[in-house]
This record gives C-alpha cells, structure tokens and sequence, in this order.
C-alpha cells in the first residue's frame, strides 16, 4: 500500500497522467473494457489500483464498466471508467442512470476519429455534446477538457472533486493526441493535492429519512452498508428516493432538481482561463486546440498584433453562457476553434446573441491540430 | 513572446520496427535527463499490425506550446515507404538518416544532409535480432545531431527497453554512436 | 389480538402494499426470500438487493427494507459486480425477470457466472415480459402466442439453468413458486455458498401471460407448476421423451470453485 | 390461528385454492382495493399447515399457533 | 400478401398509426425490443408484417435491434425499429454505424420522461439533441417530429423516403402523448402513397469499382446478394468502402463528405410550416407542443390579437437555421415552445442571432402539454 | 512459370497483403475457410461475410472477394441475424474473434444459439485482445500475465464450446490452426449444416499474446497446439484430472431441430 | 377562430377495471360510428400494476388541436381514490357519475350533478365479472349524457370487447342504459 | 513443385518448422517488408504434403504437382 501518489517529474503520456490523477485523488476503483486509444489508462489502473488496495476489473464491455462504476460508488469508492466514443456510445443509458441516482463517479472519454469505428488512433472532438446529451431525457453533467499530459494528471483529479462535491458524473474530454503524447508531467507532495469527499449522513441516521437524493443543497449519500437502508433508483423518485412513476409533477420534480443542482451552482462549477483584458478579437478553445490556440498567439505577439486574447474553457459543461456574454459585449469578433464541424458553435452563437460576430473555425483537416498559421490567417481577415 | 527554438525530429518505418519507442527514448533522454522540454507524439494503424508507424520528438530548451511537428529538422526513414511519404516535409537543409538496408530508392534531389547505414542488417547480422535497428539508429543519431547526451541516452535507454535487454541495447546504442563517428 | 406477519419486519414502511396485479408469483418469491434470511437469523443490514427493470425487479425494491439498488434492465448482475468487488464483506442478492435477466442481460449473466463472483442471483421466471405487456421472451414456451407473436412463437427458450452451468456456476437450482419452501431452502444454500448461485424460480405471470394467453389465472398456473414438474431425483430416470414439458425442479448444480474477490484479494495483499 | 388482512389482500384466491382443509372462502364484499378478500370460515377445519400463509402473495395472511393467554 | 395499405378511417392509436404508416411505406422489416411507450409499434408489425411477407423479430436487446435493422437493410429490405429513450441510449453505437455506412433504415423514439428509466408513460421531449448527437464522432442526421396520430402515420411514411433518398438513418421523434393518443386517423388509398426506393447499382457493375459509399451525390447502394462483393465497414473509408485507419486526411474526408450530403441538401429536407406573413411574435414549436401552439392561436384570434404566429419545425433536424434566421429579421419576439428544459432553443438563439428576442417557454409541469392560456400569457408579457 | 495459389481467387483484389502481423494464426484460418468453400464448389457470391472489431475481424474484410459487413465490437451476429432474417437464401458466416463474440458479444452468441438461426459462427480464439495490444479476455488462461492483468489473471476462461452448446446450437466443433485440415472439414459440415453452428478455433496471437507474456513465437505457439490437444475420441476415456489444460478437438455437438427462417417462413406461409 | 364546443370525460379508477377500455370505446363511437371527433388519452404507471388510472376523451363536432383534458365536464369516478383527486378539476355544473360500491364518502358541496350507481357491485352479482362495470357505467354515461348514440355505443363495443363476450357486453351497456332512465 | 512469393512473406517461419522434409530455410535477405523470407532449399525432398501451403498465414507459398509441360 502507500504508493498513491507518485511524487516527481515524469516523461508520460497522457493516458498514464490521468491513471496516475485519479490515484491521486483517492480513486479506489476502476472498471473498464480496452479500447484505443483509451486502453493505457486501464492498463495502468490496472497495475497500480492493487497497490494501493483498490480493485481493477475489466468487465466484459462498456455498458457493464460504467454500472459496475456505479455499484461500487454506492459502496462508498471514488470511481472511474475510462473509454473512447464507442464506449461511451455505448454506456449512455448507465450515464443517464449515474446522473439520476446522483452517484459521484468519473468518465474519462478519450476521444477518437468517428463517426463509428472510424480512426481509432486519431483525435477529434467529436464526442462533445455527447457528452453532455448523449443519454435521453434532460439532465446535466460537468466536462472538463484537458490540453496537455500534465492536465491529464491535474483535471482528473479535479474530476474525482467535483464529482464527489456535486455527486454527480463528471466527465473528462481528453483525445487521442492528449491521451497518447508523452511531456514531461509534474506530480506534487501529497499534502498538495486537494481532494475532496463525498458528504455521508450521520451514522445511525434513520431509515427512509435521510435526505439522500435530489436535494439541491447536495445531500449527503447514503452509502451501503452502513444501515441506512437506502433505496436507490433510476426511475423518477423524490428527495428520499421514493419511487413514483405515475405523476408528472413528480417528473418535474425530479428533472428540475437534478438540473437545478448543477445550474445554480454553474458560477462555482465553471471555469476559464482568459487574457482578454482589452482585447479585440477572442480565440475561444478547449482541450488540444487550446494548444494550437497559444501557438497562434505566439506568433500574433510576434508580429505586434496584441489586438487578440485567448478564451479556453476548461470546464466545457456546464457551458460558460454568462461568461461567453460578457465576452461578447467586450470584444468585436470571437473565433471558436474546434476539431469538429462545429459542436459548441451554435453555443457560443446564442450566448453572443449578435453583440460580436462568431466565426468558427476548424482545422484544414479534421483530425488534426489547427495549424497555428491558419488561425493567425483568420484573425488577419478580421482585423485587416 | 515567442519561443526558443525547437528541433523537430520525425522517425518514420514499419510497424513492428521499434520506431514509437525510438521516440519515446529520445523523449525521455531530453526531458528527464538532460532537463530538457520534449514532447512525443505518434502516429500508427492503432487497430492494425503492420503498415505504417511514425513518432515525432519535439525538443526545446523553452517550454513547447505547440506539440506538434510540422516540418521536421530532421527525418530518419526505416523504410521506403517511409522515405516516400515524408521527405516532402523534411526542412530545406534538414537532416536526413535512413536505414540503407531497407531504403534503396533516395531522391535525387539533395537539399538535405543524407546518412545512411544498414541499420538493420547490423541488427540482424551482429545482433541477430532485427529489432535492435532502431536502437543503433539512435546512436547514429545522438552521435549525428546531438540532441541529448549520450548519457542521457543511455539512462533513457535503460529504464526504457524490457529487463533483461539492457546490456545488448546499450551495445547497439554504442555501435550506433560509432557508425556515426565513422562517417 | 392482531398477529403480524413474521416477514412484515422486512418490509420498508410504506412499501407495505405490493407493487404486483393480484396472484403475481413474485410475492411469493419475496416471502421465500425474507424466509429464508429469517430462518439462517442474518442480518438484512448486511445484505445489498440489486435488481433490473420488470415486475420482478419490484420484489427487493422498494419492498425490502434494506440497502437496495434499482437499476436499468437488464443490467443488475453488472452493478451487482461492482458492489460485491469494492465491499466483498456484503451479502449481495440480485433478483429480477427472466426479460432482465436473460434477453438484455444475457451477457452480464454468464460472465458473473463464469467469473464466479460470489453473489447470488434470483430469476423470477414468468416466461414472458410482465411489465411491458405480455411480450415474448427468451424463455416463452415454443407455440405461445404472445402479443408480439400472435402466430405462436417460434423461438426456443433457453433452458436457463443449463446455460448458467455451463458459463461456470457455482451452484445452481431450479424451483417453482408452488415448491416455496423448497425454494426457501434453496436460497439459504445459495446465501452461504462460496462463488456465484443462481436460482430459477418459475413464476406466474396471470395477468400478461395467463389471462392474455388464455393459459388461467394465477391458481390454474400454479396447479400447472405442481403438475408439470418433477424433482431432480425423480428425472434421472426418465428418457427425453418422458421429460418433454416437465420441469425438472431441485438442486442442479453443487460445486466448489475459487470466488473472484477472494482471489482478487489473494493478489492485493502480495502489495500490502 | 389464523388472520387476514383485508385491505391488503388482492383477490387471487390462491388461499382458498391451495388450502387442504377448505378453511377458506370467498367473501363478495368489495375491500378497499375493490376486489374480494377470502373469509376464515371454517377455522375449526385449520391444521395450521401455513400454505395460506406461504402462498400469499401479499402478505395478507398470518397463521400462527395459538398462544396461551396470561 | 397484400394488406400492406388499410385504406379507410380508423379511430386508432399514434403508435398504431405509426407502424401503418411504415407497412404503407413498405417497410419489410422490422427488429425491436418492448418498451412503455413504443411496444404497441412492435405489437403490431408483429401481427402485421407476416401479413405482407415481412419479417418481424423481437431481438435480445436495442443493440441487437438496431444492428438486425441494418443487417437487413444490406439486403435491400426497407427496415426500422421503434423504442424510447433507454433503447436510443442503448443503439448509440449502432445509429453511428448506420450513418457511416449510408444505410437506409427509421428509427421511431417515442420519448418518454428521464433521464434514466424515469416514468415510462409521460411524454417529455428529452431526447431531441440525442437524435443528433448521441453517437460519438460528427455526423448529421434526419429527425421529424409529429404531432398527431395522423401524422404518426404521414411523417413514417416520410421518415422511409428520406431515408432511402438521402441513405441515411431517418428518426421519427414522437412522444409518449402522441404514441398513446388515439385519434382519427385516415389512411389513402394505395395509389396515393408517395414511396422513393432506394437507387441500385446497374446490375452486374463490376467489383469493387461501384462508387457506393460516401457519394455526395447519394451513390446507389450496393446490396447483398447481387455479386457486387461489397464490402461495408465502419471504420473510416473512402468512396469504395475501402477501409483507411491510419490517415487524418481520410478521416477528414469521410467525415465531410457524410455531413455535406445532409447539409448540401439541408433545403430540399428541411420542412417548416410557418405562418409567420406580418406577425410580430413567433411561436416555435414542435411535435406535440405544437397542439398547444394551436390552441393558443385559436385564442389570441378570439381576443383579436392577430399580430401571433405559428413556426412549426416539421423536421427538427437538420435545423432550419436559415428559415429562423430569415424569422427573425422579421418578427420582434420568438417564443420556443419546449416540453423539457430548452434542448433547441440554443440553436434558435444562435440562428436568430440577436435580431429578434428569444423566449424559451416550457410547460409549467414538465411532462405535460402546454397550458394554451399560459402561452397566451406569454405572449402578452411580449406584445403589452 | 508462376505457380497461382488456389485461392487467390477469393482475395479481394488490393486486399491481398493480409493485415495481419507475422506469423499470426489468423490468416490459417482465413484458407481454411476458403479452401472449404473451393472444396464444396459453393459460389462465393452466395455468401454474406460478417465480422466485428478486432484483428480477426479483419479475416474476411476486406480480404474475402465477397459480399462483407466489417461490424461494431461485439456486434456481427446481430447484424448477421438481420442479414439472415431478411435473406434466408443466403450463406451467412460470421468470423470475428474471441473478445468480439464472446467478451462484449456473449450475449447475441447465445440467443443465436438459442433461436438456431441458420448461420455459422466461427470464432478466432486467441486467447486474448489482439487488436488493442494484449488485455486480458474471457479465454485468457488463469494465472496469465496480460496487460491488464499484471498480476496474473484470475478470472476462469469460458469453456465457449459448453457454453454455446447449452444455449442450443445444432453443431459446435472445436480445432487450432495446427489442425488446419480438421478445420477445414468441420467448415465445410457447418455451411451445409441446417441451423446455427459454431466452430471455436485456438488461433495463435505471437505478438500480444506469445510475445508479450513470454509464451514464445508463432512456431512454439502452434507446436504448443500439437501437443496440448486430444481428439473428442480420446478424450472420453480420460478423466478430469487428466484432462487439464488439454484442448480437445473434433466435433461435439451435432444435432438436429428446427431453424428459425424456416420457422418463420411457414408462419407466412398461413397468410399468402 | 375558435372551435365549436367540445366536452370533455375524465374516467378514472384502480388499474385493473378497464377505464381506459371505457375511455377508448366511448372515442371509437364517437368517431367511427357518429362520425364526431374525439380523442383519447390515458395515464397509469405503466410499468406498474394496480393503482390508479385515469382515461380522458375529447368530443367534438369540430377537428381538435388541444388533445388534452384540463377541466372535464364530466368525471366518471370508480374509485374513492379517483374521486378525491380528481374532483376539484370537475367544471362547476358538471356531471359526477360514480360506482357507489366503491366510492363510499362523497364530498359535501354540490356544485356539480351527482349520479351514483353500484356498478361493481351489479357487475358482480349480475354478471358473475366484475370486470363488465365499465361497461355498465357506459351504458348508464350513454343514457345520461348523449354524447354518442346509444347505436354507436353497441357497433364500439362489438368492435373492442374480447371475442366471444360481445353478447355479455352488449346486455351490460343495456343494463347501464337502463340504471340511467330509471335515475 | 513450390514457389514462394517472398514480397507477401511475413517471415514467420512457421513453413519452416513444420516442414517435415526440411525443405525450406530461412533467408537472410530483407524482402520488400523489411524480414527474412524463406528458401527452398532442398526442393529434391519434398514430397509436396502440402503443410507449409497449408500453414502460411500469408497465402505466400503454393505447392502443386508438376504438370506434364506440353
Ligand atoms: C433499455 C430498456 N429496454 C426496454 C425497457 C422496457 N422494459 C421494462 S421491463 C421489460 C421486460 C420485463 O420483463 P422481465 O424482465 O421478464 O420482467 P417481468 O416484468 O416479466 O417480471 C422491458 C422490456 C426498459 N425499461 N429499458
Ligand atoms: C465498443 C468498443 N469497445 C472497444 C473497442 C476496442 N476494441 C477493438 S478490437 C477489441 C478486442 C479485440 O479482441 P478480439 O475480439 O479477441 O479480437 P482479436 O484482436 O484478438 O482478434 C477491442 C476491445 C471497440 N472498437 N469498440
Ligand atoms: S404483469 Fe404479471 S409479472 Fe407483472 S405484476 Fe402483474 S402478474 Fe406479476
Ligand atoms: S393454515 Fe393450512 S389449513 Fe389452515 S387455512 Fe391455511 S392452508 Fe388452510
Ligand atoms: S392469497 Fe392473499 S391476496 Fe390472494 S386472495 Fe388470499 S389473502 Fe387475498
Ligand atoms: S495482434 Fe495478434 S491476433 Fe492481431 S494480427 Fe497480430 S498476431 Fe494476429
Ligand atoms: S510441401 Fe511439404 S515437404 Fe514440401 S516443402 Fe512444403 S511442407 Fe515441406
Ligand atoms: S509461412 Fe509464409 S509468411 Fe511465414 S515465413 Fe513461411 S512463407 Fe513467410
Ligand atoms: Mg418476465
Ligand atoms: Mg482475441
């Protein structure tokens, strides 16, 4: 035991940074099914979870880790699975079930070239309003988007937070340049690593009256195996987990909660990471365009153009609207920078609402990073 | 402000020759030996054997914005294959290494410094395992470019390669040092 | 004097009326279950039901006061995996629909068993899909004419029990709910074996597969299950022919194998 | 002796169907449920078996023997 | 054989309607897996398809379903299944693969409240970005929205023309209210029936040489059984359905060419009914909100406040960004009439891009239909 | 004069350089099916070839010259079924291997088995996940050391044979590529066989499994084969313990019952 | 412009007595035999057994956009449950029609027309099933209301009972027909 | 007689061991691949079995019998 945190500097790919995070973080579980370019992360987890007197399983596909992610968070073990698209694709339906049963748990999705099988070895950011409405009904999840191996490391453990902070599943929105590059990842002293966790009700806390689901204030959870009797289910249920499948009110109930838990707390859960400051033009990334984003304003800086800023949205979801508003009102023109054909465009679109023009720009070929002087080239068409 | 420079190297084969752990190694010789930044990258059929495999290093004094090689300082080619598809994007005075067992047809054109060596045939016939092509390719690559030290090299080389492989690839590594003295 | 059930102990408060149409087999099975951690004096504390989507799925849940986790069909056996790995200390019991357990949850089923994870598993068994209005199943008799079938099904079903050994059970039972107190019996034996048990437990359906099917109601198919079935003992003696159409109840399986937590623990303290 | 909840019987008859000593029966008035519960009507006739009991599926009946009063 | 067409008046069930509507298409198969509020579809192509020499097979789960519906639409067979949410969660994957490999097929959701199992029988319109980005990767898809029981039976028919016109995956996004409504429903005679079939390859084209994939001119498909030796997959590949997984250039080219065939052609599928002539207020709506729409007109009309109008999206997807632009230079306010929390709204703001004021507007119990007078109340907040 | 091979014939043009790596048992299995339909002299456009993720996946795709469905992960026999259901007439043969079919596919195996529709499962089992770099898979022997089980595997490998013969198939076999001939014939009874059969195949993966857990090349790997295996015959006369780690080859199911297309067929058949 | 006048039927009761049955019969006279417009709605949980349900119909001269019943000129109640919580929804003046077998504490106010009859009890002692009280109760609905034909009503029933109780049906909704002209 | 096609070889050697008669060996040539082909070197033992057609994953070896030329 004790070998929890691997403290010093490392040369390790992304994979392995977030395996190593989520130890940090006091990840006790992992169940998982290989997949590229996902697999390293299972791999890993699956050396190091008996050393640290966690458990590994690899179960016999995505829709069985995901649930068994889910049961053994009701034990009381921070959680996680790690997949790419196809797997998560496929565990939509327990992600739903996560989110209803506010389980805390973590979802690594690095993502690959798709649709379908598609390429596995190839990153693209096709999976991002998947993840934030893959599984059907209306619900809400947190996703962070990490842009560097270090980050795989620093944001997993943020994940481990802010799902036992909010219970809930959280997401992280790697890809396969992420998740395969090798740089050089800095892992501090344990005292250093913030952790935080789940709140349980007080020991002895009656039967059936513990508060345990659908509170906005964050209930505390009522784990097994301590007596208290829990009744956990995905069907609509009240603040006790009462099941009652008959009601609309009770649907609305039961939706607006779960959605009220994360939207009124947005302003604590989102983050950026701006230098717009009298800037006139915005570069709005996430995850490893953010990379190619800076390389493009290396070389702005360079040439005297300091008319432009970044905007990186490190949490995508819940999306930073009220942010993403005032940027608008500041600045004359936002380039949203994705590896896709445009996923949170329309987002950044409609938080705008028309106060500065949106142009979105993907890379000249999907699947791979922007070319930096691509980006410079656009900003140049719009600050002549 | 802009960064320091950086050196981009691409190595390009076969599957199944070693070339992403060629990376890999020089990676880690840079960034935990020599306190270097270096970033490593790779590209391959992930769901496929054989075919194509590439590993791109970037190495830098400074830390490196963008990961991502674009027009390589220097290409090595472990196949024809791979010569083929890359020398296109090798810089104008770039350096060029192939294995001249496997590479036969070369460019006419010679806006790069060419070197050439059996690498592979090495292997087979000194080491009597053809896998140890890429690490002599370091070596004639650490002696050629000096992008690390060789005792960054060797350390990397060490805790990088299966145990047991150790002595025979730091021998490889030495004779690859050497053909690059040679020439 | 007012008596009071001795299961009624069991019973979440509030849950006390059963979720099931009038002389569904599940209530019986419920019963059996409680009987038989009453009578082995166990503690439901220690206990975790899991259970899929289906009328069945509603027997632990919310009916049992305990630890209990409700999940999505056909899945329980998977986050049941999860439970028993991370708290191998609990007693953990899945019982859902044969729908559950063995159309959509197919896979989940036989690789608990081949693992030989030590729960155990519960199989309300009505041949048919209750919950969603009378649809064939995977183990609907060949001819019955279902609302997805209405020409007679064509498919075989599965013989559950032969499937479940041969992925590696355990142990292994088949009961009807005719046989409760052999199936009382049974359930003792399979929460104090090591290694996964599985019980099948034939249950009626009279509302979606009697009245609909035109087979009778819930006395008629149970009279049917006393009728039709006949022990292990009894079956060894009998040719194929003779055992067309029967049940063959008991045990079918009793056997020692390594448990998965056990062996995964066996690999964690190499660490410690 | 032997007991029946009403209100949480459902009507089945499986009671009345599968009791060796035909204790039971049918009532026809209608329980809070709307359905007809089963009446104790020849009680004398109960062995205490606890199929009634056993086969309920709803909890609705309790048999027990008889306790000494005082 | 022949009672493909029930020519005459029904008093009749959505979902009835519904699988009506497919026999009339001429649907030949049909794979599915019961779910409350979708069984009565399978229901009834059970009994129905045997009739017409189709195939009905009710398979192990939606995994299976959606993959025997592909399965058979390699043959040539006009196929479909029909589930709700957790059987759409549940056939993600397999939706991804039918898009890659342009295979003709309907996939009918009657949504129904969620996340998770939630309760079966409310109809929520929960699901509607899952229809379009549920799979992982970046793909497009054709989704339409009835609003009737009448329309369970016209928008099916529709759902398989554009299905076999475009060789896409077509969803028909019904709910559990319009699924389970019973209505009049009139069903035309045989001849009146518009159905497209699919384009074939000429017989005996030579192998490997049939452009029958990723054609942005919707290439005829080579079906099985006809010596075309054609090789599908899901996995990135190009015209030919040769197979390429290592080239960020085909992906990017597999990519693209499937979402230009939809978006090139987004105006001849797109289908909008608006009469929005000199209105100031619109009222967007969809499916079965669009029930309260009417009814909302009939009492603005009443009270003489004719300044209101209807935008229905007919198909929700692909979106019509333009027509809403083109609304919104025109009207003052739009008023989103969503049975959930605003899954389309973002994109309405985002096309209207501050030209007209966007109003989202749920009903005020989730899971039911809009009160009329609370959107008469609305619209008076916009007009005073 | 340049010899051509016989079965050249079948490789789709441009498909010819398998993407398999060296040694791989994969492509054996590939002439063995070939050379099965060459020897029955069946038009290989009357067959449809579908296979899942994986390296065996890539078996029949895109390298058999015929009419291909290159699946999703665990998948092919569902879509296969869809393919069987809506064109009885043609020869269904589903190729993919042992994670495919049996890890995350488990599931449509056994109720394929279960309805005997009429198609042929041939499983490439390697023992382990070829295409994702050596986890381990529900055929991984105990004790195995695999990427994913640095510490040696200790859940139980699926006896598939068993497995699929309790979920119903009509005809099951099981061979290695050492046994190339047997193979062949067992391919050839299979695709003439009525209803669902299914042939396992120990197919050796010299890279992620003999490499990488230290069990040696290609050549130790089918030599192993040669001598860890017994035919059905001479397996009858040994006992258990003698049996252990034994592969024993030959047929073992081969039955009779009714298929599921024809079953279906005749329910048309009332309404024409 | 607006439409003509619709009413508006709510039947409620336990799961298990065929309201929704009642709901749907009543629809499909009004449709297919008057050739009126209805629709009709339901709700029960689903995925449940027991408890309550609850069946809604619209008819109308007039095609209808709002499907769905908000206050119901009439509520047929079957249980004391659907009675207590349905009531309040009932327009002032309505009609309240009930089974006074089952429905034993009426509220006080009067503010609608209140007919009561045993309808599961005569279905009971009548019929030997209970199960024929729907059918009873929409007789004596026919009888009271004319919102369908008494002729249209017999041709809805014959087409949506079970075969072979077509008979035993049609004698219930003449009994019903009859409980309301004696009322 | 037997003729290898060296560009498909993978240089498994499988042909190689499992050649009864010996027959083949391998190379130490790269072939287009970058491995070791086989040989046939003693082509006069074979007796044309057949196995290393049979075993070569990579359809690289074809064994027939001599055909009368003419
Ligand atoms: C993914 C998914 N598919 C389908 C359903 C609908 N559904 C609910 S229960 C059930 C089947 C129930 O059958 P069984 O498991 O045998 O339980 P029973 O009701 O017969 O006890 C189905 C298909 C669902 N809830 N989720
Ligand atoms: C849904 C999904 N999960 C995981 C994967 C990754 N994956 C591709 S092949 C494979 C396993 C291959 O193992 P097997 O089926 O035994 O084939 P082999 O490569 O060993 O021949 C996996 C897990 C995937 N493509 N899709
Ligand atoms: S439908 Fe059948 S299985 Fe479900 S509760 Fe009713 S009787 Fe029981
Ligand atoms: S205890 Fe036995 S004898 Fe007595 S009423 Fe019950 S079943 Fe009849
Ligand atoms: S068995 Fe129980 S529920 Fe059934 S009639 Fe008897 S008392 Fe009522
Ligand atoms: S990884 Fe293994 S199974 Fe896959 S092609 Fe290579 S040798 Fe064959
Ligand atoms: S045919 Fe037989 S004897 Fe001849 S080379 Fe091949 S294996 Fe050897
Ligand atoms: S068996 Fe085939 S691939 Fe292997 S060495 Fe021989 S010729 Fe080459
Ligand atoms: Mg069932
Ligand atoms: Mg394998």
């Amino acid at each position: 035991m004790g070998k929890e945190i691997l403290t010093g500097v490392y040369f390790m790919q992304g994979d392995i940074a977030c395996a190593e995070g989520a130890l940090a973080a006091g990840c006790k579980f992992f169940g998982g099914y290989p997949i590229t370019p996902a697999s390293e992360i299972a791999e890993r987890m699956a050396e190091r979870l008996p050393q640290v007197g966690g458990v590994y399983i690899q179960m016999e596909d995505e829709l069985a880790s995901i649930a068994a992610v889910v049961g053994s968070s009701w034990t009381g073990a921070k959680s996680m699975t790690a997949t790419s698209g196809p797997g998560i694709s496929l565990m939509q339906e327990n992600i739903g079930y996560a989110v209803a049963t506010e389980t805390p748990c973590v979802l690594i999705n690095v993502q690959r070239g798709g649709p379908s099988t598609g390429i596995p070895s190839i990153h693209l950011q096709g999976d991002i309003i998947q993840a934030r409405r893959g599984s059907h009904g209306e619900y809400k999840i947190i996703a962070l988007a990490p842009a560097s191996a270090q980050e795989m490391f620093d944001f997993t453990i943020d994940a481990f937070n802010l799902a036992e902070k909010y219970r809930t599943a959280v997401f992280v929105l790697a890809d396969a340049f992420v998740g395969h590059t090798r740089e050089e990842v800095i892992i501090p002293e344990p005292e250093e690593i913030y952790r935080v966790q789940r709140k349980l009700p007080e020991a002895g806390s009656s039967e059936g009256k513990i508060r345990g689901f659908l509170d906005e204030d964050i209930a505390p959870m009522p784990i097994f195996g301590h007596g208290f009797k829990t009744h956990v289910t995905g069907s609509c249920h009240n603040d006790f987990g009462q099941r009652n499948v008959i009601d609309a009110e009770a649907l609305d109930y039961y939706i607006k909660r779960l959605n009220n838990k994360i939207s009124k707390r947005a302003h604590e859960i989102i983050s950026v990471s701006q230098d717009m400051d009298g800037k006139e033009v915005a570069l709005i990334s996430y995850g490893s365009c953010y990379r190619a984003a800076r390389e493009a304003l290396n070389i702005l800086e360079d040439e005297g153009m300091r008319q432009v800023g970044s905007f990186r949205l490190i949490t995508v979801w819940p999306f930073p609207r009220v942010q993403i508003q005032e940027l608008a009102r500041k600045v004359k023109s936002i380039i949203v920078l994705e590896n896709n054909l445009g996923q949170i465009t329309p987002y950044v679109e409609a938080a705008a609402g028309g106060q500065a023009e949106v142009i979105f720009l993907p890379p000249r070929v999907l699947g791979t990073l922007h070319d930096p002087h691509a980006i410079v080239d656009k900003v140049k068409e719009v600050i002549p | 402000m802009s960064k320091a420079k950086k050196t981009e190297i691409r190595i390009a084969g076969f599957g199944g020759q070693g070339v992403v752990l060629a990376g890999v190694v020089l990676g880690r010789a840079a960034v935990l030996y020599d306190k270097k930044k270096a970033v490593q990258t790779q590209s391959y059929g992930a769901e496929a054997r054989g075919g194509g495999a590439r590993s791109e290093v970037i190495i830098s004094e400074d830390s490196i914005d963008y990961p991502k090689v674009m027009r390589p300082d220097i290409l090595v080619a472990m196949s024809q294959q791979a010569l083929d598809k890359y020398l296109k994007d090798l810089k104008p005075g770039g350096l060029l290494l192939i294995d001249s067992e496997l590479v036969k047809n070369l460019p006419p054109e010679q806006r790069f410094t060419l070197y050439k060596f059996p690498f592979s045939r090495i292997a087979s016939d000194e080491f009597g395992r053809t896998i140890v092509a890429n690490v002599i390719m370091l070596g004639a690559l650490t002696g050629l470019a000096h992008l690390v030290s060789f005792e960054a090299m060797k350390s990397s080389i060490r805790t990088s390669v299966p145990k047991g492989t150790e002595e025979m690839n730091l021998k490889a590594l030495k004779r690859g040092v050497d053909l690059a003295k040679v020439s | 004097m007012k008596l009071v059930h001795p299961l009624m102990k069991y019973v979440r408060p509030g849950a006390i009326s059963t979720a099931t149409c009038a002389g569904c087999g599940d209530g019986i099975m419920a019963q059996a279950v409680l009987r038989a951690i009453d009578e082995l004096e166990l503690n439901i504390d220690d206990f975790v039901f899991v259970s899929g989507i289906g009328c069945a799925g509603w027997i632990p849940s919310p009916f049992f006061n305990a630890d209990t986790l409700h999940t999505t069909h056909g899945r329980p056996i998977a986050f049941a995996s999860g439970v028993k790995l991370a708290r191998p200390d609990r007693k953990v019991v899945v019982i859902s629909g044969d729908g559950d357990l063995a159309a959509i949850g197919g896979n989940h089923l036989i690789h608990a068993a081949r693992r030989n994870i030590g729960m155990t598993v519960i199989c309300a068994n009505n041949g048919i899909y209750g919950m969603t209005g009378g649809q064939v199943a995977p183990t609907t008799p060949l001819g019955l004419k279902t609302t997805t079938t209405p020409y007679g099904n064509v498919e075989r079903a599965f013989d559950l029990c032969a499937l479940v050994e041969a992925a590696g059970a355990s142990y292994v039972a088949r009961w009807t709910t005719y046989h409760a107190r052999g199936l009382t019996r049974s359930v003792k034996k399979a929460l104090t074996k090591r290694g996964f048990s599985f019980i099948e437990v034939l249950s009626q359906c009279p509302v979606q597969y009697g009245r609909r099917t035109g087979v009778g109601n819930a006395v008629a198919m149970m009279k049917g299950y006393k009728e039709n079935s006949l022990s292990v003992k009894k079956a060894a003696s009998l040719n194929e022919e003779e055992l067309k159409n029967k049940i063959i109840v008991g045990e079918l399986v009793d056997k020692d194998s390594p448990e998965l937590t056990e062996e995964i623990e066996k690999v964690r303290r190499i660490h410690e | 002796m032997i007991e029946i909840d009403e209100d949480l019987c459902k009507g089945c008859e499986i009671c009345v169907a599968f009791c060796a000593k035909d204790v039971l029966e049918m009532s026809d008035k209608f329980n809070k449920k709307g359905v007809h519960p089963p009446l104790v009507v020849r009680e004398e006739d109960c062995n205490l078996c606890g199929n009634c009991m056993l086969y309920c599926p709803d909890l609705a009946i309790v048999v027990a023997e008889e306790e000494e009063s005082g």
